[in-house]
């Protein structure tokens, strides 16, 4: 059997930033290893769908999931508290692909930061380049820090770190790395693609789609990848969330 | 111990809940979590003659207690599925229902012969997917639609025949006894709703194919009643589905002139709820002194 | 501040948000919340020739994100509704909509002749109560029925003239264009989809009627395509109702393509949900730069 | 403006017997005055109509309302806690009609027994009859005891109090009283309203029926009536929950 939902103790829920979350659960790692880039299946009260959101990190028994409220679902997990157990089915998905003896340039854009620091923390000396609109949404800086990575911080606007975009430092320091891999709104994965093709590097970008299922089962997160000249559908969260960027139809 | 299992047009179903078709796939998934012979029978995702890519993503959208569809019948086309799904798929211990949608009588009528030289156990004719324009809806929703495509799929059929039957329309018991005239050997029902929802931000509906099919809690009132007018028409059994949550919504559909039932949307809120749903009847029926899951179909006592 | 002000049929209304006919009585109970002139107007409790007892109880039964009725048309006949309810609700300053139902043709015929004589304002035909035999559901769900119906109540009706349709049928867009071509000023829609509940210990319906009609958040999804497919199809004005709930819901049915909206069962939850809506409608409006509420009417941008 | 709904902070909400809860919320009674019988319309999280609770108690400035769980609605209501607020619409209904200078038989079945105990409250030396199905089921005694009530205490099964109807006592005791008040099962209350009947002592009932608006304006809490020879259709909710015995059409 290799899924599994449980009930996971919920430890703490606060607001990090202006409307983002991060929720730490009890998880026994041991028994259900994950690998950063996997992400939760999250039931929420009254909800008939589960929401997916990305490993932030595992760590000593603590799972971290970090979630921005958009609509009801998030708003309804934003409100729990802790003593309430949290019903979750995970890890789901295939997450990066991490190789040893690589440095990697890790990219997050605005919700798409998260799942970058499970995956900063499975790799060598990581270049990370965080990116967010405006300084009321930069989270995690002390935690990347923290895993010793080398950390860019950009903002839309300027208000913290540098003013501009994650693909204006990717192309600047894309040849002191190896392969990249990305996870933030799809314009932004559309031009960490073009940087990497330009520049001949590897890159791995994680997509987002409306689930249901969450294992592969009702094909409703398709979405379509062009395999050795062949389009055809896949699923984000079967065969993804983690995509080959070159093989991602981004208008498909 | 009450006595689980039911007979559909001569199948013996383990227990009466089936998986819904597209909400399961071919089994394999959810049998990561118990083995599938936790089930009456799965009935696969819906296949079409040749292999189809399905519509455009977004295909889910949420809704009060429900949710909209619009998958499109991707699936790999009969010959993969009898190749490569149905052998692994007769192993689960489970009764396999093969749920079949089609553009034209003959491509109907196609699968139909081929699934007929499978061992596959039941062949499902959904003529109501409200997703693609090919999905057979246009046969779904008049009675002579419906008719007409029972005898010409059943002339071709060697195995028990479900029709499923489409909510969108007026009179739902004319169109079962059209089925029934036809020759179908049981009817399931109900396929999905159609509905909407619409993005009020970009005004894009949210779903890419712009309508889609409602399931979930939401509907099952609508499930309840038409079976229940359903059952009160046909002589055929009747196999239940559209909401059942809980096992009190499983009781109640069987109550309502259910013979068997399907789930599906309850899937995705809770994987295990078929096992959930199949120990509660059990309790239920010890409970109540019933020896058997049968003896409540159709005790519906109306005013 | 954005214009909250419609027009329907040359009819001024402050607001687009009225009350759904059964839902409201004659207006006097949720005017002791707030004053009736916050609405945009008021649907009355369906009213017949001859004063009606309505269904026995129970009439209500809750369902997912929605509920069952059958009230059966309880009312206390036109002649007493114009003697005694109007006079009050046309002092409320805010549009009165009488919605009438019948056995027969002379029966609409003769009511809305009565209702012409009044001050009335609107009058709405009410062909699809699904929950009593002489609703007028027996015109309302064919193309045929509708069109008849509509054409002779128009003989006999110089106020403007709203027919509401059933979302029991196979295709809601010819019902609404035979009412159309009958003569309709607007349409409503939609009514309450049939559904049905039953307690699992007394295997009795819980509505005594058996089957009661749907409404509240679970039936959005639905209307929305309805109203959609329908505005799509007639050019007349469209008045969207069925589950709004939330101010987005409102906004996102008149995106749809409705020109007014009713609200029926979320007061049933929070009688100031009207207040609410309207508040929130106007919020986003100004924060849009949207200088009218009539111009979200029809603006999807379908896939 | 008559009505009004509004949230009122929890106190306490505690089991008190078997599935019997009694939840406690800061209510202004000056503002808005309570008569005994009248109900509260309780909203329900996630939940589309509002449950009719009819109050136990209102005193210095706090509201009563004891319920049992029934279903899903109840359940839910039985998980709030204290710091909450519970979304009311109070008072409604028409309440019993109390006069000066009567001595009352207040009697109560089951869950019929809550708004008996604000009933006793507003009259003098009243005689209370409560019956349950067992002991494991028996609330409020102590409250009618202080408010000075005569109290009898019956159950089916005979495992607290006497074994026994109420009806079996409201006959031993019809005489001591002028007036009946009766609240619980339906078969309790036409067992009831015989004996008054036979009597000749007036008896005020309390119905149920399933509701939606709660205030008169959607007609789904429909009773048949009988009021001078001619067969009405009144409305729990608003004509009620109080009718006249001698007027209910028991089998309407
Ligand atoms: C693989 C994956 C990983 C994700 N990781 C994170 C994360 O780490 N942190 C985070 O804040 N968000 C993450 N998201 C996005 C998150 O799932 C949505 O923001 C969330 O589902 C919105 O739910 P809601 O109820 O608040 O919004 P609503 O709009 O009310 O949701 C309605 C429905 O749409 C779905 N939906 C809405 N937006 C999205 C979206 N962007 N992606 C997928 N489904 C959506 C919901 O799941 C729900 O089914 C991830 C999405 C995916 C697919
Ligand atoms: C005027 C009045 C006063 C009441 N006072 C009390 C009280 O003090 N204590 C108490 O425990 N109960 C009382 N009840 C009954 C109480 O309202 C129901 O037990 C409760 O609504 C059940 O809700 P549920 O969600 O648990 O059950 P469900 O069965 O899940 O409810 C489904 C629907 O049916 C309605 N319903 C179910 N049973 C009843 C019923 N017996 N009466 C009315 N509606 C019902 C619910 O309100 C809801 O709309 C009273 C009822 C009325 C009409
Ligand atoms: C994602 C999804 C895909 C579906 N695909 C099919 C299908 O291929 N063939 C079919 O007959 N029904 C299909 N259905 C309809 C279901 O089988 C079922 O009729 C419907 O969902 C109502 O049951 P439920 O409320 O238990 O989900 C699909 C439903 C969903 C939610
Ligand atoms: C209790 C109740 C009574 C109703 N009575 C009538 C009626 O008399 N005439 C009518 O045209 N519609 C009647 N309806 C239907 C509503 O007007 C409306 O079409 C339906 O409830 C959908 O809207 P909603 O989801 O906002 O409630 C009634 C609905 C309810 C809930
Ligand atoms: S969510 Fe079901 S296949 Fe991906
Ligand atoms: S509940 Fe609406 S009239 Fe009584």
């Amino acid at each position: 059997m290799k899924y599994d939902v449980k009930k996971y103790p919920l430890i703490s829920n606060a607001e990090i930033a202006d409307g983002i979350f991060d929720m730490h659960v009890e998880y026994d790692s041991n028994a259900l290893p994950v690998k950063c880039g996997q992400f939760a299946h999250v039931y929420v009260p009254s909800k008939t769908l589960r929401r997916p959101i990305s490993v932030c990190d595992v760590e000593n028994g603590v799972l971290r999931l970090v979630y921005q409220v958009k609509g009801e679902g998030t708003k309804i997990m934003s409100q729990m508290k802790s003593g309430e157990t949290v019903d979750i089915l995970a890890p789901l998905g295939n997450g990066f692909k991490i190789e040893q003896g690589k440095r990697y340039c890790l990219i997050g854009g605005g919700i798409g930061v998260p799942p970058m620091l499970y995956t900063a923390k499975q790799t060598q000396n990581p270049l990370v380049i965080t990116g967010f609109r405006d300084k009321s949404l930069v989270i995690l800086q002390d935690d990347f820090a923290k895993a010793g990575a080398e950390l860019v911080l950009v903002t839309d606007n300027g208000t913290a770190g540098t003013k501009g975009f994650v693909t204006d430092i990717l192309r600047e320091k894309i040849n002191e790395t190896d392969e990249v891999c990305a996870c933030g709104p799809t314009p932004m994965l559309k031009a960490v693609a073009k940087v990497c093709a330009e520049f001949s590097k590897p890159c791995q970008v994680s997509l987002e789609e409306r689930m249901a299922c969450g294992i592969g089962a009702c094909l409703g997160c398709a979405v379509k990848v062009n395999i050795g000249g062949e389009e055809i559908m896949q699923h984000v969260c079967k065969n993804g969330p983690v995509f080959n960027a070159e093989e991602v139809v981004f208008n498909g | 111990m009450a006595d689980l299992s039911v007979k559909i047009a001569g199948v013996e179903f383990g227990n009466p809940l089936i998986a819904a078709s597209g909400t399961f796939g071919f089994g394999k998934e959810y049998g990561e979590f118990y083995p599938l012979s936790a089930l009456g029978g799965i009935s696969c995702k819906g296949i079409t003659l040749k292999k189809r890519d399905g519509n455009p993503s977004p295909r889910i959208a949420e809704t009060p207690s429900g949710m909209l569809n619009a998958v499109g019948l991707q699936n790999p086309g009969v010959d993969v599925f009898i190749k490569e799904d149905l052998p692994w798929l007769k192993q689960q211990n489970t009764v396999v229902i093969a749920n079949i949608a089609g553009n034209t009588f003959e491509e109907y009528c196609e699968m139909a012969e081929k699934l007929s030289d499978t061992d596959v156990d039941m062949i499902e004719l959904n003529i109501s997917c409200p997703n693609v324009k090919q999905g057979g809806v246009q046969f779904g929703t008049s009675c002579e639609g419906v008719g007409e495509i029972t005898r010409q799929v059943r002339k071709h059929c060697t195995k028990p025949l479900i029709v499923k039957l489409s909510p969108n329309v007026t009179d739902i018991a004319s169109i079962a006894k059209a089925a029934e005239d036809g020759g179908a050997d049981a009817v399931s029902l109900i396929n999905t709703l159609t509905g909407m929802r619409i993005d009020i931000n970009s005004r894009r509906p949210i779903i890419r194919n712009n309508t889609g099919g409602m399931s979930g809690a939401a509907v099952f009132p609508v499930a309840v009643r038409m079976v229940w007018q359903v059952s009160n028409a046909v002589k055929i059994p009747v196999i239940g589905l559209g909401g059942i949550t809980t096992w009190q919504d499983a009781v109640e559909m069987m109550i309502a002139g259910a013979s068997a039932l399907q789930i599906g949307t309850v899937l995705f809120t809770d994987p295990y709820a078929p096992i959930k749903i199949t120990e509660g009847m059990q309790k239920y029926l010890d409970k109540n002194n019933i020896s058997s899951v049968t003896e409540l179909t159709g005790t519906i006592r109306p005013w």
